[in-house]
């Protein structure tokens, strides 16, 4: 209904933003911090139980271990955040990995050209889901998961039995999966790397704020002319360029390949990227929250071997904490929205 | 998969199975036998090699194989190509199993329709039924003791070490596992300390592995006897060379002679999988023509390999032939082999 | 009020929006029938097996525990939640079956236990999904791994029966070896078919199986309507959890043993079946006849392929192929449609 | 009412001496068999606000739709400064200058509102980095002259429809566009907000933009409008000045007849009470809230948006929670958040926001007049298929909805028939309380009348109403009593005798001498 006369005519000058979006700010950012915050307690929980957790050795484990994972997160986030999925990267992975070791085994290529053989094989297969996906307005999730089963099938026509070893693979490669400058894995600078500009990059451009657009409306997004069917193709291409990118660092990191490489990384690497804070069905979360996740789960599976824990238990422990990081992610972001709630008040001029 | 083998040094003087005497019944392998070969999937690496070796061995006797299973190491995965096999009218069924008891129910039903079950690389533990052979790559305890016995060279039997395996529910790794720990008694200052589990992922092999460094700071040796994991961990300790820890265990001498050569493993076991299917083949071929029978002490031929005789069966397994003992690879031997 | 901006339902990625047109249902179920009779043909020249009572039989054992995953996936996805955990509890329960009876329980409490979990699982699943509101692809990621981890917790390297136990009683294992008296039907096959009667029945022809349309196509006027939402995802998820955990008791009898790893990755096949059946991933829309066709053709299919020789990886290229053909099939008139429009606005101007 | 300061502003520009800004004639849309738009008209002209009226379903939405470029035409003619042009989509429309409020608002609810207001064109720095400064003092800006204080840092879920509705006037308004075209901008509006848009609307027209306004409160056309247009069953009726024409013609060109009495109010002596409310609260939302509603009453919720109006009568139907109080119907309490028991004691609601909350957009109309009746239309357990359409067909017809096919989604359906089809689905329950919120939001006169007439004659029959209304006018119309909500609490209780427009206002603002009845 209808006030009138009563309220107020002069605008609320731009006021009440500064302090209460600042703490907002700060909640929404503590997403991130709390998960930071998770790792941080596992890890010290752990080198309680085993002083040698925290050793130099072990924490470049820890860096190094969820790379991989991280950077596969990056791209699932892109497609995630669109409000789609990509269940077809741990297949690709295999794939890039095998391709590029068998080529290398026939010394066919030089390292750079693994690197982009990776790329390329994984950005193909990145515009195959999301041609697929954008034209014929398939659930991607379906898309995906068909692509699963024929990229692993094609893995396994070209793979035909063999396998990749150390032999095959020049060392300057797989060096990439063990040195360090300064005490930090190349692994891990290189995918930190690849997460801090996707991050930057997921705040700053025009394009990467549509993607959160689409995800968040997709109605809304068609309406304001944001060119979706583009978008999300190349959310696609980069997420599978990021897991052929990701085949290439597994073999560079355990240098050796089989038709089963990569198998099942889709629903760990889904996991992590939710345990990141990234909405599953689209519009929110961050590149940095996903990589979080990653070392998250990584750390924890290493800290439940360092922990002496009984393998038995290793699996069953890592579904609960999961769950518990899930539940915790979900706790935080209702006490952001009731703060919201609680803030809009004051904005209403009447 | 996983799985270890190893070269049995050919012909006829392999281990407790093979005798020189070539046997009787008399007659001769028929011609035109069906035999199934069904790994554990279809691209384990160790698996075939051990199915071309299978083929070889049919093709010299007129006879064919299929190679049949699915692409995930489940026994859900093989029991379609039992039933083809039974559907098919084939002759003999020659099964890596992914599980020990799943597929008992479909086997059972092969034999009955006729067809002689033979199991390789991981047997199945069915009981009785159905009468099936066993083609060991090399005596289980052998491989258990050897395992063991080598390490503790290594380590001048002291000090703590642990096994890294397959998955927790892999039936021949358990096997050797069991014998391991009969034979650490006789060294009582080496303390297993635990065993941990990669599921033949190099991910997750690499994974438990560092954990398992950072939990036993002190840890002076592994043993995996899984190809999977025995290369992931050399390739970690060739790489980390402050880490000392002696490795040796089961695996391919193609992926780990780099290992070898740069000193990161001194010596590991195996047995030539070819030669394992290669055998198997002859005794399916042998049984299907009642050249041969599963009781103890019934012998065939295998070829190149040799004249090979039935063992009585142990505890809890059944009839079984030997392949030999398995190869060890150093320094010295490594690049003679190529599988 | 105050209602929050929310994305209009017809605007979801993949899926215009598409009235719940039986005409809908039987394009697509109609294509799956054809596919079906094209395997049929195919099989029957292909392989000189192929059309036998014991292909009947054998692919019953072969699909007849996942086809019953699939009937709870179904409902719950029409509910447009989703259950990866289905496997995992199939392992689970079919874990505390063996780990029962490995210390000396009978069969009948044992089996009635590996319910229990699964009612008990379920209710987890549902607690989190239902009640806390988190999205149900992530709560059930986690759950599949505490499911399995459970499993392996029960069982680690044993397999039941283990040296020195009792067999399953031969009574029971024999629905992994015989037929149903009279048939080539499997026990399994036979249980499949009478769930799935009374799950169509459920589904589309009761007010809770509206309600499941209703919820899965906009759940919030489904509450304002009366139904409780949340409720009914509850149940879904504990019928789930008891049905994947009867899958695991079959699969234990018919193999005769179990191992913590019964059934690993299936939760992903499952899924695909739903998908291919028809039901779409946002929830309200598709048919129990269309997930039963698609059981039907993979089921053959993989009969097929096997007796004739077609290695595994290849049968994975075309399992995948199949189910993208089929969506962009069934998509494809759309896209036809938005080129014709807009050559139409093309020349119209 | 909505406190108007200007009638009937002259042009800004004489209309005769500039080319037309935009014509579209004889346009033509059909979805299926529904011909949504058979000869739609319209010629903007530098300078003016026109409006565009007509019944639910006339093809107003439909004509924006064609000028947003989100629908293409069948056929006819739209030409832009005195270009032919064609929008191949929305963004082509928006780079041709014309600018689109949308009947829905069209939020991307994760994104903060200056991203909203901007997304597309936020503004950039070195290196085509979004500006964000830049960006949110801009939105900020925009608010200023809409004078209303929205964060624009804040995210915009949890907004209210008001606040989304405002995020979605500063988009258009940002683009300053050539043609700004606003389908019912104010029916989430108050007073006071109508009245800054109002203002903006001149602004704009002065520095010569067209602006093309639909509403169904014709009092807001003759307030702000100096053309307007009027359309029926997707033709165009006619065009005319505001000066040349009145209230009752444009009635009567839009219905194609003459309306009686708008509140056709009949009195009726009130029985026993079927609900009363005691106490009833709930943790920072509402407190305190008493009052009941008789047998053959109306009681009329009135409050500013957001006083906790409809929460209360979520509370009592029992989709949300409460925390204090008791809710009894017909004497017997009711157990807190479960609609089933609400339903089975006989409530009705009729929520605010059909699109969401009242219709499973993509069911069938058919199924959805079912959908609360589910378990009457069951026979030994089962649905029949041709009881639900029996009982379909018979609230259609009952409350004259157009429709093409009872089959076909209700997504198909225009907003006021939609409306229609959340009412018939309660009725059909044949509920002895009826609480209804904001019924004839977006509902077109002729409808509203219609839908005054079905309440009337449904209190006649013995049952009782409770209205949630952001009409006065309505309230006062059709009220026998009227509970005035001020931040959750009752402020007011008045009988339809001692109730009128600045009692309820002042207890609406909080300002009362309170008279609690
Ligand atoms: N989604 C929401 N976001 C923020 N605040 C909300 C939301 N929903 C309800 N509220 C708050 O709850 C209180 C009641 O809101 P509500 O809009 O239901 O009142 P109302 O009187 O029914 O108004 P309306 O006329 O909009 O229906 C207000 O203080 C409002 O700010
Ligand atoms: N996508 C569609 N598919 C089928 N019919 C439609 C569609 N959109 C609109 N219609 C029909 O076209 C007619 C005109 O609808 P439109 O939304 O333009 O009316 P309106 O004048 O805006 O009404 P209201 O005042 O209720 O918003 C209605 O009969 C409606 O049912
Ligand atoms: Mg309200
Ligand atoms: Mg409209």
């Amino acid at each position: 209904m209808t006030s009138t006369t009563t309220a107020p005519k002069t605008p609320v000058p731009a006021l009440a933003g500064a302090t209460s979006t600042g703490r907002l700010d700060a909640l929404l950012r503590a997403r991130e911090i709390g998960i930071a915050l998770a790792i941080v307690v596992v890890i010290a929980i752990t080198t309680l139980k085993n002083s040698h957790f925290l050793d130099a050795d072990s924490v470049q484990q820890i860096l190094n271990g969820g790379a991989l994972i991280g950077l596969m997160a990056v791209g699932e986030t892109l497609v995630i955040v669109t409000r789609n999925v990509d269940l077809s990267i741990g297949s690709t992975l295999g794939l890039s990995a095998y391709v590029v070791g068998d080529l290398f085994a026939h010394n066919a290529i030089d390292v750079w050209m693994g690197f982009v053989v990776a790329i390329v094989i994984g950005a193909v297969i990145g515009l195959i889901n999301g041609l697929v996906t954008v034209l014929f307005r398939v659930p991607s999730l379906v898309v995906t998961l068909a692509m699963l089963y024929v990229i692993r099938g094609v893995d396994g026509i070209i793979v035909n039995g063999r396998q990749i070893g150390a032999s095959d693979v020049p060392g300057s490669f797989t060096a990439i999966g063990y040195k360090t400058v300064l005490g930090i894995p190349w692994l891990f600078i290189l995918v930190a790397v690849v997460v801090i500009i996707a991050g930057y990059a997921m705040r700053t451009f025009r394009s990467s704020r549509e993607l959160y657009a689409i995800g968040s409306s997709p109605q809304a997004a068609m309406l304001a002319g944001i060119p979706a069917a583009r978008r999300v193709m190349t959310a696609f291409v980069i997420s599978g360029a990021l897991a052929g990118l990701a085949g290439a660092l597994f073999l560079a990191q355990y240098a050796q390949v089989n038709n089963n490489s990569g198998l099942g990384y889709e629903l760990t690497v889904i996991a992590a990227v939710v345990v990141g804070g990234v909405a599953i069905f689209g519009g929110s979360g961050t590149v940095f929250g996903a990589a979080l996740g990653a070392l998250l789960l990584n750390t924890i599976n290493l800290a439940l071997v360092a922990a002496r824990i009984s393998a038995s238990w290793n699996q069953a422990i890592a579904g609960a904490l999961l769950l518990a990081a899930i539940a915790f992610d979900r706790w935080l972001s209702l006490r952001v929205t009731r703060k919201l709630r609680n803030t809009e008040g004051a904005h209403r001029d009447i | 998969g996983c799985s270890s083998q190893s070269t049995g040094n050919g012909g006829s003087t392999a281990s407790g199975g093979a005798t020189g005497s070539a046997t009787n019944s008399g007659g001769t392998v028929k011609k035109g036998l069906t035999v199934y070969f069904i790994p554990k999937d279809t691209q384990n690496p160790y698996e075939v090699l051990a199915d071309k070796g299978g083929q070889k061995a049919l093709q010299e006797l007129g006879g064919k194989v299929v190679v049949s299973s699915g692409t995930a190491d489940t026994a859900a995965a093989q029991i379609p190509s039992v039933q083809a096999a039974i559907q098919a009218k084939a002759d003999a069924i020659v099964i890596a199993a992914n599980d020990p008891k799943a597929l008992c129910p479909s086997l059972n039903q092969a034999a009955k329709a006729g067809i002689k079950i033979l199991s390789f690389d991981s047997d199945i533990s069915c009981g009785n039924s159905p009468q099936h052979l066993f083609i060991n790559q090399a005596d289980t305890k052998t491989i258990g003791t050897s395992e063991v016995d080598m390490l503790a060279k290594q380590l001048n039997s002291t000090g703590q070490i642990a096994i890294l395996s397959a998955a927790q529910s892999a039936t021949n790794q358990n096997a050797w596992i069991g014998y391991m720990k009969q034979q650490l008694k006789k060294y009582p200052k080496m303390q297993l300390v635990t065993t941990v589990y990669g599921n033949d992922d190099p991910a997750t092999s690499l994974n438990v592995l560092k954990g398992l460094i950072s939990a036993y700071p002190n840890l002076k040796g592994i043993i995996s006897p899984t190809t999977v994991g025995i290369s992931t961990a050399a390739q970690y300790l060739s790489t980390h060379k402050n880490v000392k820890i002696a490795l040796t265990g089961l695996g391919l001498p193609s992926q780990m002679r780099a290992y070898v050569k740069d000193g990161t493993v001194q010596n590991f076991a195996l047995w030539d999988p070819s030669k394992l299917g290669y055998l198997a083949g002859y005794a399916a071929s042998a049984l299907a023509s009642g050249t041969a029978t599963m009781d103890t002490g019934a012998s065939f031929k295998a070829g190149t390999l040799g004249s090979y005789k039935v063992l009585a069966p142990a505890a809890g397994t059944g009839p079984s032939v030997v392949l030999g003992p398995p190869t060890v690879f150093d320094k010295s031997n490594i690049d003679k082999f190529n599988f | 009020m105050t209602s929050d901006v929310q994305a209009a339902p017809t605007g979801r990625p993949g899926g215009m929006a598409r009235a719940t047109s039986w005409r809908d249902a039987i394009r697509w179920e109609g294509g799956l029938l054809i596919v079906l009779i094209a395997v049929i043909i195919f099989g029957s020249t292909q392989s000189s097996t192929f059309l036998s009572q014991s292909t009947v039989f054998y692919a019953g054992i072969n699909t007849g525990f996942i086809a019953l995953m699939a009937l709870p996936m179904t409902f719950i996805v029409m509910t447009g939640e989703i259950d990866l955990s289905v496997a995992s509890m199939l392992g689970l329960a079919g874990s505390l079956m063996g780990f029962l009876w490995h210390h000396g329980w009978g069969i009948w409490p044992a089996m009635i236990a590996a319910l229990v979990i699964g009612a008990l699982g379920g209710a987890l699943n549902g607690v989190l999904v239902a009640y806390t509101a988190l999205p149900s692809i992530a709560v059930t990621i986690g759950t599949l791994t505490l499911f399995r981890g459970g499993a392996q917790i029960l069982l680690g390297p044993l397999t039941v029966p283990g040296v020195g136990d009792q067999q399953f009683p031969g009574g029971l294992t024999k629905i992994g070896t015989e037929s149903i008296p009279g048939g080539a039907l499997s026990y399994s096959t036979l249980i499949f078919i009478v769930l799935a009667i009374i799950a169509g029945i459920v589904l589309h022809a009761t007010p809770f199986g509206r309600s499941l349309h209703a919820i899965g196509l906009q759940p919030e006027a489904a509450s304002f309507s009366g139904i409780r939402v949340p409720w009914v995802k509850f149940w879904l998820f504990v019928a789930s959890g008891v049905i994947c955990a009867f899958a695991g008791i079959l699969l234990t009898l018919q193999n005769a043993s179990v191992s913590y790893t019964a059934g690993t990755g299936l939760e992903l096949n499952v899924v695909a079946i739903v998908l291919f059946g028809g039901v779409s991933i946002f929830g309200g829309r598709g048919t129990i006849f269309g997930v039963l066709l698609a059981i039907v053709i993979f089921g053959a299919l993989q009969m097929i392929l096997t007796q004739t020789h077609v290695e595994a990886e290849k049968q994975q290229v075309i399992t995948g192929l199949l189910l993208l053909i089929s969506v962009i099939v069934a998509n494809g008139g759309q896209l036809v449609a938005r080129a014709r429009a807009r050559l139409t606005a093309l020349r119209g101007s | 009412m909505k406190g108007f300061t200007t009638k009937g502003n002259a042009p800004m520009a004489p209309a005769d001496t500039l080319a037309p800004t935009l014509v579209l004639s004889h346009a033509r849309k059909s979805f299926g068999a529904v011909r949504a738009l058979v000869d739609g008209r319209i010629t903007l002209e530098p300078g003016e606000a026109h409006a565009l009226v007509g019944e639910n379903g006339a093809g107003k939405s439909t004509l924006v739709n064609i000028l947003a470029g989100v629908h293409q035409p069948d056929g006819g003619t739209l030409t832009v400064d005195g270009q032919d042009v064609t929008f191949g989509g929305p963004a082509a429309a928006r780079e041709a200058g014309v600018s689109i409020i949308y009947q829905e608002p069209t939020l991307f609810p994760d994104l903060t509102v200056a991203e909203n207001v901007f997304m597309g064109r936020q503004p950039m720095r070195s290196g085509r980095r979004i500006d964000r400064g830049r960006m949110n003092d801009e939105a900020r800006a925009i608010f200023n002259r809409l004078g209303v204080a929205l964060d624009p840092r804040r995210v915009a879920r949890g907004l209210s429809v008001a606040d989304q509705q405002l995020v979605e006037i500063a988009k258009a308004l940002s683009l300053s566009a050539k043609v700004l075209v606003m389908d019912e901008p104010t029916a989430a509006l108050t007073g006071v907000e109508v009245q800054r848009l109002f203002d903006v609307m001149t602004t704009l027209r002065r520095d010569g933009a067209a602006v093309m306004f639909i509403s169904h409160r014709l009092e807001e056309v003759f307030a702000s409008c100096q053309r307007v247009t009027v359309m029926r069953d997707g033709q165009f009726v006619s065009t005319a000045a505001i000066e040349d024409t009145d209230v009752d013609t444009i009635i009567r060109q839009m219905v194609g007849r003459d309306l009686d009495s708008l509140f056709p109010k009949t009195a009726t002596t009130p029985g026993d009470p079927v609900l009363e409310v005691e106490n009833l609260g709930h943790e920072g939302v509402f407190d305190d809230v008493s009052f009941t509603v008789r047998q053959g009453e109306i009681v009329a919720l009135a409050g500013l948006v957001g006083a906790g109006r409809s929460e209360v009568a979520r509370a009592i139907f029992g989709i949300d929670p409460r925390s204090r109080g008791v809710v009894r119907v017909s004497g017997k309490p009711l157990p807190a958040g479960r609609p089933l028991a609400a339903m089975a004691a006989g409530v009705a609601l009729v929520p605010e926001d059909r699109r969401q909350q009242g219709l499973v957009m993509d069911m069938g109309i058919d199924q959805n007049f079912a959908l609360a009746s589910l378990r009457a239309l069951r026979r030994g357990g089962l649905m029949r298929r041709s009881s639900e359409q029996r009982l379909a067909k018979e609230w259609a017809d009952k409350l004259q909805v157009k429709f093409g096919r009872l089959r076909n989604p209700a997504s198909t359906l225009s907003g006021g028939n939609q409306q229609k089809v959340v009412l018939g689905k309660w009725l059909a329950r044949n509920p002895s309380l009826l609480i209804i919120d904001e019924p004839t939001r977006g509902i077109d006169v002729g409808t509203k009348s219609e839908v005054h007439r079905i309440i009337d004659g449904l209190v006649q029959d013995g049952m009782a109403v409770l209205m949630i209304s952001s009409e006065l006018p309505e309230v006062l119309g059709m009220a026998d009593r009227v509970v005035v909500l001020h931040e959750g609490r009752v402020a007011g209780n008045f009988a339809r005798d001692e109730a009128d427009e600045t009692t309820i206002m002042r207890a609406a603002t909080g300002q009362s001498g309170k008279k609690v009845a």
